[in-house]
């Protein structure tokens, strides 16, 4: 595959190299790749379409990873084993060529803030540690929690990576690790006076962050998912819907180009 | 040895026989990163209606065995703020743009074939025909002989732009519709749009798509496709461009072989974007290394 | 819990709905080591015609993208050999016996039929009409509804068994042809057979298949099958047997939710010939695990 | 998927281990399968239909590799990389489980002779080690000659095991090792008296051997190859013509069930 640059913006289809790809928790994996050009493009809440076979035509389409982590030329992808494209991806042995398409979509907006407030569930921490680590390093003075959330202990993840970054409180539904109950309620209790959250995960958390944060007047960003089939514009495959449009041309939203983060009024979760 | 990579629909001659098909290209601007546009045959943009529609509820894709369901319920922003937000750009490109358009009665497809006419720079209209009648209750134009005849008419009459037929492969015999658009004075054919599909998601007992069916395509479909264009090229005397799973090199190859003067590259848009732009050089390739002097020789070729 | 697995085909009863599909089963014998053949709802047997036939001329399989396309011919003993010298063999199985029969006209089904009918453990009839009625050119019987309705009359007429009539899916409305066999007396229709395909090798310029075309099978028409299964199952009130690329239990679900009473398993015999048995203990598994009491819930409960 | 056993024709259905996976020639590999079942049941000749995917659906048909070497539990499979199955197959990794159905067919026949002649040409060269074994064990006082072809020696593979049980004679066609010509050329000059054939490769070469055979009248069994789907006899893909029978429903035989090795006279190659 031809290797370009896109003068719009800025992503690029590149063979990396896989360094490493390792299990880290339940069903969860860690995939490290070496992709020069994708990682000195991305940004926060970026993510790019993975090509999980070479030759064979299935699963046919490629699947799109936020990105977890960018450490100088490699980025890192955290992925939790769910179907046919990602188990053949955790099969797949260091050294090998991938192809990625990225960096993809609209990030997150960092703007400067009192409080930044990170908040995850399940596999939605994946795009939270880059974004952290790029809030602490564009804005050093400006406080970062982090609220991870999970069903149980052992589904929360490379903790140490986030508690490097800043403060991290956590909740589980079973109470196994912090607090007993949903992250949500963390937010609620924790997070006083002014602040900026960002937020990823199963939507039904996003719609509780999203709902308090309105309530309280926080600006809110939310990364959301949907099926995708070209993840850059060109399928229209992606929607959401906006809030407040009629019936006519804009009432959708393109998950891969106009998102995958939205301010939170914008769509309807 | 300078090969000919040229082909022609109608008096249109196109530098070589790589189009991108609607729908599955954007706008064409989406893919200038990774293709040369300007090598390109042409390209086809997504389906252009009389009024703007908002598209189908999602989820509008889902995945299948070596194809992929799309039910995008034609999302598009009218004729009119394609000419005016649209055009513009499009021309810019430097390749050859076809505009595919869609209607809902056979006024639709007259008025839009009428007001794309008098517009510069388009190089040729192609007509889905693949759409409900809503007038006749909801019978797809496309497996109607007499309809299908009938929109060719419509269109003919208010254009002189070559004027390509989009087939459905839904129906009991495409040579048959391909016949009557043919006599009806189409300049081309294109062959084949999305079988009907359906997938349904077992866990929560619903269709996997909120329009319930879709669209069937990637290379799944190719041996359907590249079967009814072998009967249409058989049963025709215009053109027919062949669409349908076509992937690589040898894809192209076996559509013209099967009778197609040009193709169409759909779903593999998505997997390889840079795909279109390398299959124009690699086709000027196979046409060197295969000892064929021009493009035309391929057309049909396959011995039977 | 004891799950009940067992679905009627008019007044037959299935211990459960897995059944394997026409000529990709042989006789059953074959896959006795990998299948209790006791334990399958049925077995449909390779279609038998009324005079032996050598079947078509070789390369007669070519895989496709998930798929592969057979022109084997329909290569058979002819029903006198069949009768004498296979029937004692498939009684000895202890699983119902399906005879999948096909003509090149009216009279060929008839006779088939009635030869059938007065043979003892022969479970139910299937009437292939996907074939070319040698009598009116060559048009498959599957295409034309009021052919199909005469293919069922003719085989209902002479026999008391049950009469399936299997679907073609190469028309442009399935459930105009499903009604009029409902209409003509069918106990129940079958479908998908195959999509008509074609492959070609661009290094020697010829068809992959000496016959040219052939019938396209396995994963990739799944979607195509579901969304035919789905449509004739909500048209007609007989039962509907869904059959197209059905590989897992997943996929035995969302036939029988999109309506079908029973299913065939076909193409994925080659890859895992332990399949079909496997998926009898696995549906029986499903049912129970979510929580429903008999397999006839399942039928047409897709939540649309 | 269930592991059992063909009462009728004894093959089965086993999930192997890759022991070695290793390039053995240009564009040819060897993969050793410890398979303790398909080896105990294997006859010279026969082959099995290996699943070169799990989960996905393309490649979708099981691929046919003749048994190349039996060493006590495991079986050697030498293929050439050709299509999409066999590069899946050349990057699959030692330990992993794969899915063989096997043995089938009807292998070669050994009847005594006072010389028996293995002929093979490509990769046509594969069945013949386990035959040359099995002669050598089954009538250690009779004679055995290897006659391999191919075009150039680079494609002369493995020769130390063929050598190791009987001489060895070459031919290529550019003359780079052993007799510049056909094979058959080599066979029509070495080759006096009684001799039994045994021939596998290309089927101009098997065509040239068959008639040599014909005309000194000595025995000779031909390996043929064909498109299969099933492998088992289910769905009467792979068909070849019989010499001699009218156009009915005798007209066909079927390689993967009455073959893949017939009598030369026996069909029309
Ligand atoms: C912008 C974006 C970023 C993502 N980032 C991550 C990430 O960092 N880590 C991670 O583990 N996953 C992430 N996902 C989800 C990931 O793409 C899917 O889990 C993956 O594509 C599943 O592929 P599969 O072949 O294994 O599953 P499939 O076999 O395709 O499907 C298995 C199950 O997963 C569901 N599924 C498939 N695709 C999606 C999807 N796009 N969204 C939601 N559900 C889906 C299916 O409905 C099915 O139930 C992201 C999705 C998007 C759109
Ligand atoms: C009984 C039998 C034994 C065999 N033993 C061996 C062996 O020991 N070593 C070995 O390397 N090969 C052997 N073959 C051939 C081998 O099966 C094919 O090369 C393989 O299936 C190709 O798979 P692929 O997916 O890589 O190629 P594909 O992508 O399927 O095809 C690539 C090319 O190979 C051709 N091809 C595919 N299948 C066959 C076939 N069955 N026969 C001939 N040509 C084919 C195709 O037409 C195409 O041109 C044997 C075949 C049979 C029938
Ligand atoms: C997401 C998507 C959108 C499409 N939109 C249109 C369209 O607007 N008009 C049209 O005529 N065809 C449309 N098509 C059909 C394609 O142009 C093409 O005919 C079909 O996908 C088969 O080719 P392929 O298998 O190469 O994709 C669409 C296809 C896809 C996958
Ligand atoms: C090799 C092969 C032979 C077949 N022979 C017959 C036949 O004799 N009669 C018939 O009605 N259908 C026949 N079929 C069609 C199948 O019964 C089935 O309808 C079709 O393959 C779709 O199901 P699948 O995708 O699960 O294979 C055959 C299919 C294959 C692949
Ligand atoms: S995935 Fe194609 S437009 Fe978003
Ligand atoms: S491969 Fe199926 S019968 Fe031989």
């Amino acid at each position: 595959m031809t290797e370009a640059v896109s003068k719009v913006e800025l992503h690029y289809l590149e063979t990396g190299t896989i360094i490493a790809n390792k299990r880290v928790g339940p069903d969860t994996w860690c995939m490290t790749v070496e992709a020069p050009k994708i990682t000195a493009a991305a940004q926060p809440g970026q993510f790019v379409m993975v090509a999980v076979t070479q030759g064979a035509t299935d699963p046919l389409l490629r699947r799109p990873l936020s990105i977890h982590e960018i450490n100088k030329s490699r980025l890192g992808l955290l992925y939790r084993v769910v179907g046919k494209g990602t188990t053949l991806m955790a099969a797949l042995p260091e050294n090998q060529p991938i192809s990625l398409l990225g960096p993809l979509g609209k990030g997150f907006q960092i703007k400067s803030s009192p409080h930044h407030c990170l908040v995850g569930g399940g596999l939605g921490v994946a795009p939270l540690l880059y974004l952290g680590q790029e809030i602490r390093q564009q804005r050093p003075d400006e406080q970062i929690s982090i609220l991870l959330g999970a069903r149980t202990r052992s589904e929360l993840l490379l903790l140490e990576q986030y508690e490097a970054v800043a403060p991290v409180s956590l909740a589980t539904d079973d109470g196994s690790a912090g607090q007993h109950g949903f992250v949500t309620e963390l937010l609620a209790r924790k997070v006083r006076g002014k602040a900026t959250i960002y937020t990823c995960g199963p939507t039904p958390m996003m719609q509780g962050v999203a709902a308090l944060a309105r309530q309280r007047n926080w600006p809110c960003q939310v990364s959301l998912e949907a099926v995708m089939a070209c993840g850059m514009g060109a399928c229209l495959g992606c929607t959401v819907e906006r809030a407040g449009f009629a019936d006519n041309d804009q009432k959708y939203v393109h998950v891969c180009k106009d998102g995958p983060v939205f301010e939170a009024g914008e769509i309807w979760l | 040895m300078a090969v000919d990579t040229k082909v022609s629909i109608g008096a249109w001659q196109l530098a070589n026989p790589i189009m991108t098909a609607s729908g599955t290209f954007g706008y064409g601007e989406e893919f200038q990163p990774y293709v040369d546009l300007t090598s390109l045959g042409a390209i086809v943009v997504k389906g252009i209606s009389l009024h703007p529609r908002p598209g189908n509820a999602p989820p509008r894709v889902v995945e299948t065995a070596s194809g992929m369901l799309n039910a995008i319920g034609l999302q598009n922003v009218g004729v009119e703020r394609f000419i005016t937000e649209k055009m513009a750009m499009l021309r810019g490109l430097g390749v050859p743009v076809v505009v595919n358009i869609l209607g809902d009665s056979l006024e639709d497809y007259r008025e839009l074939a009428a007001r794309l006419a008098v517009i510069d720079d388009i190089a040729a209209i192609e007509v889905n025909i693949s759409c409900p009648n809503v007038k006749k209750g909801g019978v797809a134009f496309g497996t109607d002989a007499a309809m299908a005849a009938r929109v060719t008419e419509a269109v003919c009459a208010v254009t002189r732009k070559p004027v390509i037929i989009k087939l459905s492969p839904n129906v009991t015999d495409v040579t048959e519709i391909a016949r009557a658009v043919e006599a009806a004075g189409a300049t081309a054919v294109s062959l084949i749009n999305t079988l009907i599909g359906m997938a349904i998601d077992i866990k929560t007992g619903r269709p996997k798509l909120a329009n319930i069916m879709g669209g069937l395509s990637g290379p799944a479909i190719k041996p359907v496709a590249l079967r009814m264009v072998y009967q249409v090229a058989r049963a025709v005397k215009i053109p027919v461009i062949g669409i349908g799973g076509i992937s690589c090199l040898a894809d192209v190859v076996e559509f013209m072989m099967a009778g197609a003067t040009a193709v169409q590259i759909g779903t593999a848009n998505f997997i390889n974007p840079a795909l279109s732009g390398a299959l124009v050089s690699e086709f000027a390739d196979y046409l060197e290394k295969s000892g064929r002097q021009s493009a035309t020789e391929l057309i049909g070729s396959v011995r039977v």
